[in-house]
């Protein structure tokens, strides 16, 4: 067995239209100049470079594309897109890939995930985000003791952190739960993770 | 012994209805629209019965705006490519047709032109098939009004004139009398109830349209004076410095029969070739521009000599009355409201003063 | 008429996909077609030479072939017919293999198509008629806009054949954009060493007249006859008396005038001659910095200068020559490369362009040759090239590739190693263009002899660091990494464009432009040289990027042209020209006001208006024959009748 | 005059000192902020990182709420909120999207929503420059700021339209205005890492560190945003940067309505300068402000 | 040679030779592979296309029309794609009025080098024909019977009989001028008191038949052309006068020929509707104006006709009731404000589906009897004797008395008036059948408003008229996205 990538094989033609359909940007209009790898804030964390990740989408490299970490870490800036010669929106095919691995519960870096939950969780309890909340259930989640232990003494200090949640009143938490209900259940018709 | 026959208002659609049995009908239908007109078309069951005065006369029913007078196919042999074979159809098509309540001025413009398609040297074999299978059915009218005349041009409101019936209201209904053998066939025809008992009422609504008209001045000498004055420009041009040279006066014309002839399609096609005849209107400056490219009658004023010429004094030379039957259609129609009474009588004092 | 219809095989290009005996046997059935056949290769000699026997055979007199496009055979088969005694312009072509062979999979579909295409063309063929081009006389001089190095080699050669030539240049001296270059790739000569003597010779020479710091401001006639009016730019300064001897600018007080010469890199005076191999060497006084044309009082040049050529009181004047052929050689200028906001957009002083650099490089330039650092006047120990600013960027609306940045910027990395040894160059770039000779072994010497650092990716963004360094954020694809270079300067290869002015000038000529500004060729591979309007031909960078070498090639081939153009007496027109039937024309000028060409005047004829087309000037677009409501003009070969008979073919 | 006002959660929690001063400073510009009932999270990041169907849901009941109150405009400080907002108000204009999204809702949402926009912007729009100037009671000429946007504030610029995406100067025109001398900071608009803070701290860390370096290197007074998140990881998380860098920043990092309510006379007290982690008594100090103690210390 | 039954349909292109003619055979040497209904015609410039061609093309049973030329700036020609831009957009939004959809034509750009975008654009544009199926044909459309009554727009200013106009000091103006002119056209009484014909002054007796009124409907303007090059006078109302404006501009007559007199005009009468409310007559014994009322006395019977129920459509929407300028003006010109109501018989067709319109024009245009009033009254059919509807070469059009030839010769007109048309109706007015082609025009009109800055015809005789000029980048045309 080689290990060298057979692009014609690996190639998944349905993969790069299905990103071209949802991000509406052509990848083949990408020509590698790599100003969207020089201008990202985040790309020091990426196992793989922006320019990568918009070549393994025009290759068709499908799982190659959607188990990077970097889909996970895209800070979603916008600086690639503002900044691509070509006016491709890359922050866009990033968050579609981000959406495609999620929903194919393909997930490489389980905690930005679970810190994403732990917030919405808030939100459709509360209908709003709570710090101390959130915070709470992602180190249940994530099994990491106080990530930030070092800036609660502060924080709490200028009462930067409520101790109690905050309820949207007159029914709208409960407006807000029902969104999360109908997303949720309309993702099990839909036949997708949600 | 002319038939006569009576029907109330609400049998015409039952008398109508057994008409287009055997014919085709063609009756007055107001068409919608900003300025409504009235058109003959074929009458179908449910239509309403319409007795106005229709906008267009239905000449068409004899002469065509457009026919084809034959259709040619032309073939070729793959085995030698310079044979052409022909193929001509010139069959005159015409269907049994009754008119339903033209006015006695439409009627008699099939007799202006029956003169020139059916008793000259040469016969119009289409004109001829179509107008045999006609028959016309023709309401008087009750008065006369602003714009018709034909009481001038030796017409009237109950004119008989190139109708096979006439048809007179009365109080309750219509008296159908037959005026040809044609029209007496057309009514022996049918089951309406004898309306000898309603003829004197008839009359008495003749009597009364007769009355209503403005009496008409002596165009007697029309055609002398007319032909006097053919060669004097200044008088044409009066008259006609505000025509348009449209042809909303010919084409309406119940009497106007000029007609061009012109050839479509090289006959190699499914549709063939066609020789077409269709009407001409000698008001147009095209009207005797040669093939060469020269002109007689670039001038409106001598293409308007030629109208009324041709109305008040060639074809009475020729047939004997003028071919206008005062339908003054030419009157209402024109954009510009020129008169053809006014020049006719303007002719025949102007030559008269001559003298 | 009687039509010979041929149905060309093609080999089996055609007849793999179009049953051609089928055809042919359809096209038989059509009106007036008396012959057909299929050859098997029609434009082979065996296949003209049996269409010239069925012309004869058959008397024919129309033929209509069906087999590729018309525009590779048509002036092939024009000539086949004429030849058999036929006008050229009774013949049609019906194109089943681009339009149908090639592009269709079936058979059935494809056969039916070509016979339809013959059936039309046949329809066109039957309302043809013969058509004769006219003769006309020729101006045999010619004009030459832009004294760049493209317009000086088109100037030189036709000079030197014996064609008296009119040079126009905008600026105060010939030269250019290479007569601002330091060096010139890939061998690294001085650029004034090699230009200057070209420019003397322009002004030595008998045969060129020369107007420079002019402009055109507007081109009549046609080809063979044109008539063009030239702007002369008031100069203040009375060049019949200018010696050139300097003094009137060293003794001139407004020292602080934006010297353009130098790209604003400097200062010079505001009356000046631009540099010292300036041809004319004349000088000009700037206005807007004159303080006698600004304020009123001064007066200093005309009090020194020897030969009192000093005229505060001169105007633009006007000269018209004629002429008859034109050369469009107008060059470029850089792109405002200020709409990078993320490179500083201009605020940054050491951020520079290429151009400037080069002033910097050159010894007759403000430093003197001296590499320093505008800010502060610092040597740069790190120097970043930044490639393709304002080159093959879609986001900014130029997609195209400069063409030339690639090579210069290696020639400038190389001179800074020459300069400052200790420096270190970085470059940063997409792909390296190098395909000319020895231009990659250049770019190779520029890595391994001169340590050059060349890193493949663009630059996102460039920021002072508030240290006095620039922070240079970049990308190497290659190893799939951001890098940051901290620089001392960092000069930017800027995308050019078509000069300003470009657009203004191509109306006056009645020529094309693309997108970019740049003049439109006739054809992008086989007429690169001329343009639609007969008689302008282009050399240069007015036509698209290229360098040195390839802007002398042109400006050579566009001498050429003017010449082979010279060498008839009397040239003839495209009989596809309209004409105007008298008899319909109501005079209302409809046409004369949209005919791009100007080729329709109004003439009276018996003391009625009407529309006549100059038939030397009309280049047969047609637009004159859709705009005429009454059918009067027509343009011949391409008639309402004709498109008519097509479209009736089609549709009924 | 009356503006519809959506807070965002930020100000709720951490960001109480945001909410103070730009109530402040509205009221003194003469701007009624009624802030919509009953409204709900944005869904900020998390949600359209999820599903941009969802976070357009949570975004369009508090569009929806917008679109039934009387005001024209919608102000919000938050620019993460402004921009998911902005975005879901976009989406609702594809009628399959909205279909999609009305899917996710109690009630189909209205059909036509209030314009969206920052606070920054209403104010400018409210009062130009000048009048902004003669407002001012103490002159910030003292002080020099370097100005910093933030990722989302501008981009994407057909979305945000907040002028230049790579070069906004609204901020500037405003300080300005307060006679503070606000430098050309080039990273205005670089990204200080957002909302990575909790799951990966090691990034916002190295971004706000690069933020807080070259303002460092700048020489300026104080970093001035206009994000809560960015305060919370330029300020709260300051130290974390200065581990990453290995250095002391010691930098203030303020709200624009803080430096505006200093400019308009506001007490520190009544701005929350107190909750600043990193305190801006030597602000107050080249102000003069005699309120140096109230400023919070360490 | 007809198309692969049940397999292709009829679709015609038209290619410029330089550039689309090109890419197509780029194309075809690429070996990309199209759908085969498309007939190429080869032009050398897309200024060449005649929007009639293209009409006469979708009218006589092409399914789909493709027109390509060279893109904006790239023209061979310099600037034929630009005018075919402006010619071709103004097309596409006048077909749906027809009742064609506009989807079946369409014109892009496209240069010699795409050969893979001509293969995108045939199978698209081939994709989208096949979807609309073959086009519906006039002449198998059932009539639409009822036509919906047209409501009448509201006044945009107060009617009136104009009775207390300054007609005899016109009378002394015109005298005064006389002996310099020809003539000076005007007004008559006309064969009866409710008509006027046109009056051609020559003497000082001729001027004493001038009258001014609610009857002067005819637009004088129609005979101005015949006294080209002679100094000739002419009475206009405000409608009138853009006419004569849009002749100036035309150069059919010159300034210094023109001498204009003009009145404030108050509206003038819907003749067919006073036809209607008189009923059939023989004498009329009466006619006498108030301010507001005309009241007509007819075989003894009075009728009173409101101005404000009365007047002609176009003069409710007036917004010029004095000239746009005149030599002799006497009476001021009222301000009014620009109507923005679609006008009743626009309207009509506005609030019908395509297949609808289709009808109604089958139903209406079949009355046609090509008498040609329409354009022999329009002042702006210039061509005169020379008409395309009745020449042989060019053969636009057969004598055949069908939809298609009576519809083509509408289009024909109402494409000729494209940015010319004043509005004046003059040709619905001529009609002697009544058939509503006002609309047409009227959909023309507007589209030139549309497109090119709200251009209005006959207001400025210096304006170059849009459809002989272009933009290179055009404000209100996109070319649209191939999809």
């Amino acid at each position: 067995m080689s290990n060298i990538t057979d692009i014609r094989l690996k190639r998944d033609a349905g993969f790069i239209a299905e990103v071209e359909a949802a991000s509406g940007q052509k990848l083949s209009t990408c020509y590698q100049c790599g100003n969207c790898t020089a201008g990202c804030p985040a790309g020091f964390a990426y196992d793989k470079q922006v320019n990568r990740i918009m070549r393994g989408a025009q290759l068709g490299l499908k799982d190659d594309v959607l188990n990077s970490r970097a889909i996970w870490m895209c800070l979603s800036c916008f600086t690639c897109s503002l900044r691509c010669p070509n006016n491709i929106d890359v922050a866009a095919i990033m968050e579609t890939l981000r959406h495609m691995a999620r929903k194919k519960n393909m997930v490489s870096v389980r905690k930005v995930e679970k810190f994403w939950f732990s917030f919405l969780n808030t939100v459709r309890a509360f209908g709003r985000s709570w710090e101390i909340g959130t915070m709470a259930l992602y180190m249940l989640r994530s099994l990491r003791v106080f990530t930030d232990i070092d800036l609660a003494p502060e924080a709490l200090k200028k009462q930067k952190l409520p101790f109690k949640p905050y309820v949207v009143p007159n029914g709208g938490a409960g407006a807000v739960g029902r969104i999360f209900k109908r997303y949720r259940e309309r993702a099990d018709r839909e036949g997708v993770r949600p | 012994m002319s038939a006569i026959r009576f029907v109330t208002s609400e049998g015409l659609p039952t008398f109508l209805a057994r008409l287009s049995r055997n014919s085709r009908v063609l009756a007055p239908v107001v068409k919608d629209s900003p300025k409504p007109s009235v058109m003959f078309e074929p009458w179908r069951e449910s239509m309403p019965v319409i007795l106005k005065k229709a906008t267009v006369p239905p000449k068409d029913a004899v002469l065509p705006q457009c026919e084809s007078l034959f259709v040619y196919k032309k073939s070729k042999n793959a085995d030698n490519p310079e044979n052409v074979a022909l193929h001509l159809d010139d069959t005159a098509h015409a269907t049994p047709t009754v008119i339903f309540a033209c006015r006695p001025c439409d009627a008699r413009g099939f007799a202006v032109l029956d003169h020139p398609f059916l008793d000259g040297q040469f016969v119009d074999p289409y004109y001829k098939a179509r107008r045999e299978r006609l028959a016309v059915i023709t309401i008087t009218c009750s008065s006369g009004c602003n714009t018709c005349f034909c009481h001038w041009v030796g017409g009237g409101p109950t004119s008989p004139e190139g109708s096979d019936v006439l048809m007179t209201e009365i109080d309750d209904g219509f008296v159908l009398q037959s005026i040809t053998d044609v029209g007496q066939k057309l009514l022996d025809a049918t089951d309406l109830s004898d309306g000898k008992d309603a003829f004197p009422k008839v009359e008495a609504a003749r009597k009364a349209a007769w009355t209503s008209l403005v009496p008409a001045p002596d165009i007697k000498k029309a055609p002398q004076n007319i032909a006097a004055l053919f060669n004097r420009e200044s008088f044409w041009q009066k008259h006609a410095s505000s025509c348009l040279s449209c042809g909303a006066c010919t084409y309406f014309c119940p009497s106007c029969y000029c007609f061009n002839i012109t050839d479509e399609g090289d006959g190699f096609d499914k549709n063939g070739g066609r020789r077409l005849r269709s009407w001409d209107n000698c008001m147009s400056s095209l009207f005797t521009r040669e093939a060469s490219g020269h002109n007689p009658r670039t001038m409106k004023a001598i293409r308007m000599r030629n109208r009324i010429s041709h109305k008040f004094s060639a074809y009475p030379r020729n047939w004997g009355n003028f071919s206008c039957s005062g339908c003054g259609r030419c009157i209402g129609n024109c954009p510009v409201c020129l008169d053809i009474r006014d020049i006719v009588q303007d002719a025949v004092a102007v030559a008269d003063s001559d003298v | 008429m009687r039509i010979g219809v041929f149905i060309c095989h093609c080999g089996s290009n055609i007849a793999g996909t179009v049953d051609c005996t089928k055809v042919a046997e359809i096209a038989k059935k059509f009106p007036d077609v008396v012959y057909t056949a299929e050859p098997m290769y029609t434009c082979a000699e065996p296949g003209q030479t049996a269409m010239e026997d069925a012309i004869h055979e058959y008397r024919l007199d129309g033929v209509v072939v069906a087999s590729c496009s018309p525009r590779m055979h048509e002036a092939t088969f024009r000539r086949t017919v004429e030849r058999a005694g036929l006008n050229r312009y009774m013949f049609e072509m019906a194109n089943i293999r681009e339009h149908v062979s090639w592009i269709g999979k079936e058979k059935d579909a494809n056969t039916n198509k070509a016979a339809e295409l013959v059936e039309i063309a046949v329809a066109k063929l039957r309302n043809n008629r013969p058509l004769t081009a006219k003769t006309f006389d020729v101006t045999k001089k010619v004009l030459i806009a832009g004294g760049g190095v493209a317009g000086i080699q088109s100037a030189l050669d036709c000079a030197d054949g014996g064609v008296p030539v009119i040079l126009v240049e905008r600026e105060s001296t010939i030269g250019g954009k290479m007569a601002k270059l330091d060096k010139t790739f890939p061998t690294v000569d001085c650029s004034a060493c090699i230009l200057g003597p070209k420019m003397v010779d322009v002004a030595q020479h008998p045969n060129i007249t020369l107007h420079a710091y002019s402009e055109i401001e507007d081109v009549s006639g046609y080809v063979g006859n044109f008539s063009v009016k030239i702007r002369k730019l008031a100069t203040y300064v009375d060049w019949e008396k200018c010696t050139g001897c300097g003094v009137c600018s060293e003794k001139c007080p407004s020292k602080k005038t934006p010297d353009a010469f130098n790209e604003f890199t400097g200062t010079t005076t505001a009356v000046s001659i631009s540099f010292p191999q300036a041809i004319p060497k004349k000088a000009v006084i700037n206005a807007r910095h004159c303080r006698q044309l600004t304020k009123g009082k001064c007066g200093v040049c005309a009090k020194f200068c020897p030969t009192g050529a000093i005229d505060y009181a001169m105007q633009d004047s006007i000269v018209t020559e004629e002429v008859g052929c034109i050369i469009a050689a107008t060059g470029y200028d850089l792109m405002d490369w200020t709409v990078y906001r993320e490179y500083g957009g201009g605020a940054y002083p050491d951020v520079i362009t290429s151009l400037q650099y080069e002033r910097l490089l050159s010894s007759s330039g403000p430093t003197g040759g001296h590499l320093i650092r505008p800010s502060d006047g610092g040597e740069p120990q790190n120097v970043v090239f930044v490639q393709c600013v304002g080159s093959r960027d879609k986001s900014i609306g130029r997609p195209q590739c400069s063409a030339f940045c690639c090579m210069y910027t290696a020639k400038q990395a190389v001179l800074t190693k020459e300069h400052l040894p200790e420096s270190q160059s970085y470059v940063f770039y997409m792909d390296i263009r190098a395909p000319g000779k020895m231009y990659d072994e250049f770019t190779r010497r520029a890595m391994e002899e001169y340590g050059v650092e060349y890193i493949r990716g663009r630059v996102s963004a460039i920021y002072p660091d508030g240290l006095g360094q620039y922070v240079v954020m970049g990308s190497d694809t290659l190893l799939g990494e951001p890098v940051e270079i901290k620089a001392d300067l960092v000069v930017l290869a800027v995308g050019i464009e078509a000069a300003r002015g470009t657009r203004a000038l191509a109306e006056k000529l009645r020529i094309s432009y693309d997108k970019s500004g740049f003049f439109m060729e006739s054809h992008v591979k086989l007429k690169p040289v001329e343009t639609n309007t007969a008689g302008v031909f282009l050399a240069g960078v007015c036509q698209g990027a290229k360098d040195i070498p390839a802007s002398v090639a042109q400006g050579s081939a566009a001498a050429a042209k003017v010449m082979a153009l010279f060498a008839r007496d009397k040239l003839e027109n495209n009989p596809q020209i309209a004409f105007v039937d008298l008899r319909r024309c109501v005079g209302c000028g409809k046409c004369i006001r949209c005919c791009p060409f100007g080729a329709i005047k109004e003439k009276d004829i018996r003391g009625e208006t009407k529309a006549q087309v100059i038939e030397t000037v009309c280049q047969g677009c047609g637009l004159c024959t859709s705009t005429c409501p009454q059918g009067a003009a027509q343009l011949s070969h391409a008639t309402d009748n004709q498109i008519l008979a097509e479209v009736n073919a089609l549709c009924r | 005059m009356n503006y519809a006002y959506y807070p965002g959660c930020s100000t709720q929690g951490a960001s109480t000192d945001y909410e103070k001063s730009t109530r402040a400073v509205c009221a003194a510009l003469g701007m009624n902020l009624v802030e919509l009932p009953e409204w709900n999270c944005c869904g900020s990041t998390p949600a359209h990182a999820v599903d941009t169907e969802l976070s357009a849901a949570l975004c369009v009941r508090n569009l929806d709420i917008a679109a039934r109150q009387e005001s024209e405009t919608l102000l919000t400080p938050c620019p993460s909120c402004l921009s998911n907002l902005k975005h879901a108000a976009k989406r609702m204009q594809n009628p399959e999207a909205r279909a999609r999204v009305n899917e996710l809702l109690d009630n189909p949402a209205a059909s036509e929503f209030p314009a969206v926009t920052s606070v920054m912007q209403g104010m400018a729009a409210h009062l130009d420059a000048k009048e902004i100037a003669s407002r001012t009671r103490k002159s910030l000429s003292a002080l020099t700021f370097a100005p910093y946007y933030g990722c989302l504030m501008s981009r994407p610029a057909e979305i945000m339209k907040f002028g230049d995406p790579e070069n906004p100067t609204l901020m500037e025109s405003l300080l300005t205005a307060c006679s503070a001398t606000v430098l050309d900071f080039p990273l205005k608009t670089a990204c200080c890492g957002a909302s990575y803070g909790i799951p990966e701290r090691s990034m916002t860390a190295r971004l706000s560190a690069r933020i807080l370096q070259l303002a460092t290197d700048m020489k300026v007074d104080a970093i001035v945003v206009a994000c809560p998140l960015c305060q919370m990881n330029l300020d709260l998380r300051q130290p974390q940067a200065e581990k990453a860098a290995d250095t002391r920043f010691a930098m203030p990092v303020l709200y624009f309505t803080q430096a505006l309510g200093l400019a308009f006379g506001f007490s520190p007290d009544t701005l929350g300068l107190e909750k600043l982690r990193v305190s801006a008594d030597s602000l107050l100090r080249k102000l003069g402000t005699g309120a140096a103690n109230a400023a919070g210390s360490r | 040679m007809p198309v692969m039954e049940g397999k292709e349909l009829r679709i015609v292109g038209f290619l410029c030779n330089w550039c689309s003619y090109g890419s197509a055979d780029t194309a075809g040497v690429a070996r990309a592979w199209q759908p085969t209904d498309l007939r190429i015609i080869r032009v050398p410039c897309s200024g060449r296309v005649d929007p009639l061609f293209i009409v006469k093309s979708l009218l006589n049973g092409a399914d789909g029309v493709l027109v390509a030329g060279c893109h904006p700036r790239d023209c061979h020609y310099s600037a034929g794609n630009f005018y075919a831009r402006r010619r071709l957009e103004v097309l596409k939004r006048f077909l749906p009025v027809l009742g064609i959809n506009d989807a079946r034509f369409e014109y892009t750009w496209i240069s010699a080098s795409e050969g893979q975008r001509w293969q995108q654009m045939v199978t698209s544009f081939t994709n989208r024909i096949h979807a609309l199926g073959p086009a519906p044909r006039f002449e198998n459309a059932t009539p639409l019977p009822k036509v919906v009554g047209m409501a009448l727009p509201p006044s945009s200013r107060p009617l009136g009989t104009g009775k207390n106009a300054p007609l005899d000091d016109l009378k002394q103006g015109i005298k005064e001028k006389l002996p310099d002119l020809e003539c000076v056209i005007g007004w008559q009484r006309g064969y009866d008191g409710v008509h006027t014909a046109p009056l051609f002054m020559k003497i000082p007796e001729d001027v004493e038949k001038l009258v001014w009124g609610p009857f002067n409907v005819a637009n004088p303007a129609v005979y101005l052309p015949k006294f080209k090059g002679k100094k000739v006078g002419i009475v206009v109302k405000g409608c009138d006068s853009r006419s004569v404006v849009e002749l100036l501009q035309e150069h059919l007559v010159a300034r210094e020929d023109v001498t204009i007199f003009a009145l404030p005009c108050q509206g003038t009468l819907d003749m067919s509707r006073v036809k209607e409310k008189l009923g059939r007559y023989t004498v009329v014994d009466n006619v006498v104006c108030d301010e507001t009322e005309v009241i007509i006395t007819v075989d003894g019977k009075k009728h009173r006709l409101p101005m404000n129920d009365f007047a002609q459509v176009k003069c409710r929407l007036c917004t010029k009731p004095m000239a746009v300028f005149a030599d002799t003006p006497l009476g001021e010109s009222p301000e009014v404000e620009i109507a923005t109501h679609v006008p009743p018989e626009l309207a009509l067709l506005d609030a019908m589906n395509l297949d609808e319109r289709m009808a109604y024009w089958s139903g209406q245009i079949t009355r046609c009897l090509r008498c040609y009033a329409c354009r022999n009254a329009c002042p702006m059919c210039v061509c005169r004797d020379y008409c395309v509807s009745d020449s042989r070469d060019p053969r636009w059009m057969t004598q055949e008395a069908d939809v298609t030839q009576k519809l083509f010769f509408q289009a024909i007109h109402a494409l000729h008036l494209a940015g010319r048309c004043t509005g004046c109706g003059e040709c619905q007015r001529a009609c002697p059948v009544g058939i509503p082609i006002l609309a047409l025009r009227q959909q023309i009109a507007r589209t030139v408003e549309e497109l090119f800055d709200d251009y209005r015809a006959g207001f400025d005789p210096a304006a170059v008229p849009p459809l002989l000029s272009y933009e290179v980048e055009e404000k209100s045309i996109r070319e649209r996205e191939w999809k």
